[in-house]
């Protein structure tokens, strides 16, 4: 009990359910329904994997700004593919590889060069941006999904969550056991939390930093794909912002933005509240401001009582 | 002066100080004794406001004194050298000697003033630091200097508490630092004195309390008690002897380095260590001994020369050094011989962790490490930043131990560290070389190079003396030829 | 599964929520709900012209049952798969504003941009006599409605072959405030001050109040002949006083009075026409003041 | 000189310098103009003067994601103010009062319940944006600008800067002497490169933490006023993302996200490097994707040129 109390992502988790069962006891009729939870899930999806990459980069000590830009270009890289007559396969696989590489770069610049994660993202951010833009000629690419859309979409009426929350789940797990339980994770922690005593201890530095961006890379890529599916376009101009969206799941899971602190489990509770707390207005019919403010509120009272709550453990 | 009655301080479940009685004179020098962890910081860093006591009664000069926070202290009187250096790195010396009571004229800095208070808080602990140099581009020592300096830089404190202050100073600064205390002692200060060197301890101090356990178990004068019975006292047993040495034969060369040079220190630097061999490098602060250590780790930039372990030709990188055998124990503790933001287990293990991590098997061989070496430590889990300096210490030594290297290179390893693990240090070490390991030791610590070392070098301004056997030298000879004689 | 109150509620889910013209739709669409006497949910993205935003509020009210969907969909293409599953789960949809490919939805309610766009560059060859430089200042990259808007203005314009358009390839973004700052540095580029451009085209009302701005600033406005979309107070008052040549209105209070009722007829079992135009008008200095065009700026509420 | 080239805003100054000689030379006719000149640093005002706030914080070790959005609210106030009829000065204390009790509470719920700075101002961001949409009733508000809009526009056809000009720059050194020659200063310096130390020291933290956010709050008000008179309207949605544009100013001027670095030169000279960057590539005609592109890459080559200069002059 104590141990769980001490755990990183046990605030956030208590504030989901506090806000969960808030929205049910206001709406049970519409928010209590299978349909909504199942909605939600797939919402949650695409900032879900994606805040698994940045949970890595964040616990490395680095910073991610060019996820949003990333999913975009991949959005766009997978509807060219299909387009050009690719099957489903090989488009997803093409996206992916495209952020994998873009992120692999990016991390090279952090690793090798020295340069500050926030100003190399920055830049990335901007140009793939441009790039995803420049690749679908300033437009929406309309693409024959050819089943790709099915990842996001349940069967009409079946409660089944399709394909793409399984992923999710199926990443976030991997991505857990990969922090946890392997030599590679372990490393990842060491680098942020002290990237001298990581040299020391023979933590082969550069080389676990271009994994972390790249493997961040090849899940916004993945990320991309699902948008796709969600889409069923390749939109240059879509999650823009993504970055920040992502980030807060992660901080609001109980990641430090000075490295060597986060957990997985955390980032997707944190993406999780998100949803819930954007799909409880709508369904309370709050107008776009109100709901901004909520949101915000609950972000701040949530992360503010899981200080005090820290606060009056340790002292 | 200072009378502290039943103090006592709890962190969560550990229990740092239950229970701490203390009296100190006027113009009186006072040392506090304990193995690591038993509460000597903990209490100074209650007496410094930087968190309140959980219990118990403090009175300076017959008033009640609970201060709020460290700037209450300072009104009080009270200054405060930490035992772990705390420089604002990014900021210069001048900025640093003078954080928190800088001086203003009609509203702006005044930066001549300024200089000058920090030039001659400066002059008088005997730096010789540039005031515009940045911290982070400072030795520990000239750090610690700094940190003395910045406690007397506010005037004449009442009290003025040293925790470790020499433990990173050599053997100059040392001098210089204990004719200052003299002086102030002189000049009616108290003086609260913290150090594993009960050798200093017996030149400085008029009086000692022992602390164990977070509490006062014994108090006396200095001059009416012999080492031993102090030590004793801390243990709560007698302490069999310092330093063990069992006969350890001398095997093939292991480790050989030639004619290395690193970009600043050290230059063309030559040495074999064979296998079963403690070898000793002796110098001034600044000789380059770290940076021969950590050029031969491959953690610092080789312009020349060769490193041969068997059949490794490096240095090439760490992590190369470390698959051939050889690994370093840095002096640095708390900015690169630990990652303080994770547990100790973490730590131990991260030089040699499987491919996959079990955290059982991680937890069950850091407790076989706390055992061995007499770590005080609540859990295995916590973070290490939570352990006491000389434990701290022994968990990046463990580190070295569990990675089972075959050269050992070790930066200054007990400092900090009480005497009876000082000892349990000393007897492994002398069982590393009876396994046959080689080991490289720098210290500035002289009785501990004498008292450990089969052969000694002396490193000069970034060159490296020849090493000869230890029945050679002298405490004498040695710093003769460090200093360049 | 209707809900059980007997209340009709239809969600009506624009693209935005901030512009000016939105706020019209919404007045009309919230005179059609009352007239009907139904409960009219408005909710859009929380940024405007957010593609995903957009399918997840879709997607959230079909999850949450409402009755009907009226939506005005941000691309043709990708609300089609939400617009599917609503239909699916027997929540009837129509569509407004822009178009939406495929058949599933009931109906379409909208201005025919392409033929607005066109409006805008006939004016415009006529103002300039058939002759200059003009400029094309785009929305956004990707936006179907303004881009059709953008297509129909060159169509014309090019048909006078008199004029040459300088630039054709900048885009205003979302905010006024990047409008006008792509303006300022696209007018002293074409050296606008100079006579480097004699008439501009702006799709919707952001760019066009951006453009404005920047010539008030520059001290150009009223010497450029400004073709604009939609009407605000400022941009009506800048027409008044010959700063804008010309704005293109569509209806928007008519846009979302008519998709509201259309939904509604169709919910009560009333057949509904599977297309229904709106209409565009063409507003200068000279007609402002008729009353269809005040009609148009200031609808009944 | 070898104290010029040590100084952190060096690098950026050269780029800058290079970037402005690069368009001149492919663009004399209509960059090299002094319109145009003063039309760029026009459109610097309002993020130079946000980075200057900007600064603070990040010197401090904090992060400031809520600007954009606290110029948005008080392009909104001051839009209200006027429309019930106040005069500029009132509106514009009005604006400036609203967006530093802001930046106040932010502060204070950083340094009192020690919350992530990431965190309260995600939050702040988004409830100060929905604040200002509420306030505005989501539209944007049409105010009589009663000579604020002189702020941001030159006289037609003088060359002349505005007010606005020299308000940044009278912000941006009364900043400069506030950080180098008062205790304020080197304690947000020192607060930022260790706080443990500092509160040893006997540095006031939490005083200095909110007063920090409560600068940077009444910089992004005074940012809000010009933003207003740029527009001449109230607009809750303006300004989005600006906190982007504004951290990547004070970063790439050379100031670490880690705290206790950074200068307010450093930044007034990023800011107006991104400027020079969009002007010139649409004086270039480029295409919108282009210049992102282009404005990515600058940022990289930038930075990792600076990179490679140190760490050639150290070692
Ligand atoms: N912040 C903290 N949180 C938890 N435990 C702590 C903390 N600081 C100290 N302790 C514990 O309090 C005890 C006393 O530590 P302290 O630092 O006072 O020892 P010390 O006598 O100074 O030892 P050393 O000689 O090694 O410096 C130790 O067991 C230590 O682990
Ligand atoms: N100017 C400097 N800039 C950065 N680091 C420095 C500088 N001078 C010294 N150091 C660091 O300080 C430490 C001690 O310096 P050095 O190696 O010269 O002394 P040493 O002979 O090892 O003496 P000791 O171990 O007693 O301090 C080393 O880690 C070195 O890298
Ligand atoms: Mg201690
Ligand atoms: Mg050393």
């Amino acid at each position: 009990m104590k141990a769980l109390l001490a755990k990183k992502w046990f605030g956030p988790l208590v504030a989901l359910v506090v806000v969960y069962a808030i929205f049910l006891v206001l709406r049970p009729e519409t928010f209590g329904r299978a349909a909504t939870l199942l909605t939600m899930s797939q919402q949650t999806v695409v900032v879900a994997i994606a805040a698994v990459g940045a949970t890595l980069v964040i616990v490395s000590g680095g910073i991610d700004l060019s996820v949003g830009s990333s999913v975009a270009l991949t959005s766009v890289v997978v509807a060219k593919l299909l387009v050009r007559g690719h099957g489903p396969l090989v488009a997803a696989l093409g996206g992916c590889l495209v952020a994998t590489l873009c992120g692999a770069l990016g991390g090279a610049l952090v690793a090798r060069l020295k340069m500050l994660p926030f100003i190399v993202t920055l830049g990335s951010m901007s140009i793939l941006r441009g790039a995803a833009k420049g690749l679908a000629n300033e437009q929406k690419i309309d693409a024959p999904a050819r089943g790709l859309e099915t990842l996001l979409q349940p069967a009409a009426g079946s409660l089944r969550p399709p394909t793409g929350v399984f992923l999710a789940i199926a990443v976030a797990v991997l991505a857990a056991l990969l922090l946890s339980s392997t030599r590679f994770g372990r490393h990842v922690f060491a680098v942020g939390s002290n990237e001298r005593t990581a040299r020391l201890c023979g933590v082969p530095v550069e080389r676990v930093k271009i994994g972390v961006y790249a493997i961040a890379g090849l899940l916004a890529g993945l990320a991309g794909v699902l948008e796709f599916s969600m889409l069923t376009v390749g939109d240059p101009t879509t999650a823009v912002g993504l970055e920040l969206e992502v980030i807060a799941a992660v901080v609001i899971g109980g990641a430090s933005l000075s490295g060597g602190e986060g957990s997985i489990l955390g980032a997707m509770i944190g993406a999780f509240l998100m949803t819930v707390i954007k799909t409880g207005a709508t369904h309370m019919g709050l107008p776009n401001w109100v709901q901004e403010i909520v949101t915000g509120g609950i972000i701040l009272v949530a992360s503010g009582l899981d200080r005090l709550r820290r606060g009056s453990a340790t002292s | 002066m200072l009378v502290v009655r039943g103090v006592e301080k709890h962190f969560g479940a550990t229990h740092a100080l239950t229970g701490v009685d203390l009296t100190v004179a006027a113009g009186e020098v006072h040392a506090v004794l304990g193995e690591n962890g038993a509460g000597k910081s903990t209490l100074m860093n209650v007496l410094c406001g930087a968190f309140p006591a959980d219990a118990g009664t403090v009175t300076l000069g017959g008033a009640r004194y609970a201060p709020a926070d460290p700037d209450a202290a300072f009104r009080a009187g009270v200054a405060i050298v930490h035992q772990e250096l705390s420089l604002c790195p990014r900021l210069t010396v001048e900025e640093n000697l003078l954080l928190g009571d800088e001086s203003t004229r009609a509203g702006f800095l005044d930066r001549r003033r300024l200089r000058e208070r920090a030039a001659a808080a400066l002059a008088r602990v005997g730096s010789t630091t540039p005031l515009d140099a940045r911290a982070l581009d400072l030795s520990p020592a000239a750090q610690q200097l700094v940190e003395i300096a910045r406690a007397l830089v506010r005037g004449e404190p009442r009290l003025l508490i040293l925790d470790e202050p020499t433990s990173s100073l050599g053997a100059d600064d040392a001098e210089r630092l204990f004719a200052l205390i003299g002086e102030l002692s002189r000049a009616g200060i108290a003086i609260l004195y913290v150090s594993h060197f009960l050798e200093e301890v017996k030149r400085v101090a008029q009086r000692f309390t022992v602390l164990r356990d977070g509490a006062t178990v014994g108090t006396g004068a200095v001059a009416e008690t012999s080492i031993d019975a102090m030590v004793t006292q801390m243990a709560g047993r007698r302490v069999e002897e310092l330093f063990p040495r069992s006969e350890h034969p001398r095997g093939e060369p292991l480790l050989v380095v030639e004619a290395l040079s690193g970009s600043d220190k050290p230059l063309a630097a030559s040495l074999v260590v064979h296998r079963g061999e403690v070898l000793g490098i002796a110098g001034l602060v600044g000789a380059g001994r770290t940076e021969l250590l950590r050029v031969v780790f491959g953690l610092d930039r080789v312009v020349s020369g060769e490193v041969r372990v068997g059949a490794w030709r490096g240095p090439r990188s760490p992590r190369d050094a470390l698959d051939h055998g050889v690994g370093l124990l840095s002096e640095d503790r708390k900015g690169e011989g630990l990652a303080q933001g994770l547990s100790l287990a973490e730590n131990l293990a991260l030089s040699r962790l499987p491919s996959f991590v079990r955290g059982a098997s991680l937890r069950a061989t850091a407790q076989r490490w706390v055992e061995r070496l007499g770590i005080r430590a609540g859990s295995v889990d916590a973070p290490v930043s939570e352990l006491s300096g000389g434990n701290q210490q022994k968990v990046a030594l463990a580190r070295l131990l569990h990675h089972d290297v075959d050269v050992l290179l070790l930066d200054e390893p007990t400092r900090g560290i009480d005497v009876r693990s000082k000892a349990a240090i000393y007897a492994e070490i002398d069982a590393l070389a009876r396994a046959g390991k080689a080991i490289v030791l720098v210290s500035s610590f002289l009785p501990e190079l004498l008292g450990v070392c089969d052969r000694v070098a002396v490193m000069c301004r970034g060159r490296l003396g020849e090493a000869r056997p230890i029945a050679e030298w002298t405490e004498h000879a040695i710093l003769k030829e460090a200093v360049g004689a | 599964k209707k809900s059980g109150t007997g209340t009709l509620k239809i969600a009506v889910v624009p693209k935005g929520t901030t512009h000016e013209f939105w706020k019209a739709v919404h007045a009309g669409a919230d005179k059609a709900g009352k007239e009907a006497a139904v409960e009219v949910i408005w909710k859009g993205p929380l940024k405007e012209d957010d593609l995903k935003q957009q399918i997840e509020v879709v997607q959230s009210f079909t999850a949450q049952g409402v009755n009907g969907i009226v939506l005005a969909p941000l691309s043709d293409k990708a609300l089609g798969a939400s617009v599917k599953g609503a239909v699916a789960a027997k929540i009837p949809v129509v569509i407004f504003d822009s178009d939406l490919q495929g058949q599933d939805h009931t109906s379409f309610v909208a201005t025919d941009n392409r033929a607005a766009g066109r409006l805008a560059g006939d004016h415009l060859a006529k103002a300039l006599g058939g002759k200059g430089k003009v400029v094309v200042l785009r929305y956004q990259e990707g936006s179907a409605s303004t881009a059709n808007r953008e297509e129909g203005f060159l169509e014309a314009i090019k048909k006078s072959t008199g004029i040459t358009v300088v630039s054709e390839n900048q885009y205003g973004g979302a905010t006024t405030e990047s409008a006008l700052k792509t303006s300022e540095n696209l007018l002293s580029a074409q050296n606008a001050a100079t006579g480097g451009v004699d008439g501009i085209f702006t799709p919707n009302e952001s760019t066009t109040f951006g453009m404005l701005l920047a010539l008030q600033k520059a001290g150009l406005a009223g010497k450029l002949k400004l073709c604009g979309f939609d009407a605000s107070d400022k941009l009506v008052a800048a027409l008044e006083k010959g700063e804008i040549e010309a704005l293109v209105l569509q209806d928007p209070f008519k846009i979302g009075y008519l998709a509201v009722k259309t939904m509604v007829a169709h919910l009560r079992g009333t057949p509904v026409e599977k297309r229904i135009d709106t209409g565009a008008k063409l507003v200068t200095k000279d007609n402002l003041s008729s009353k269809e065009v005040q009609d148009v700026l200031h609808p009944p509420s």
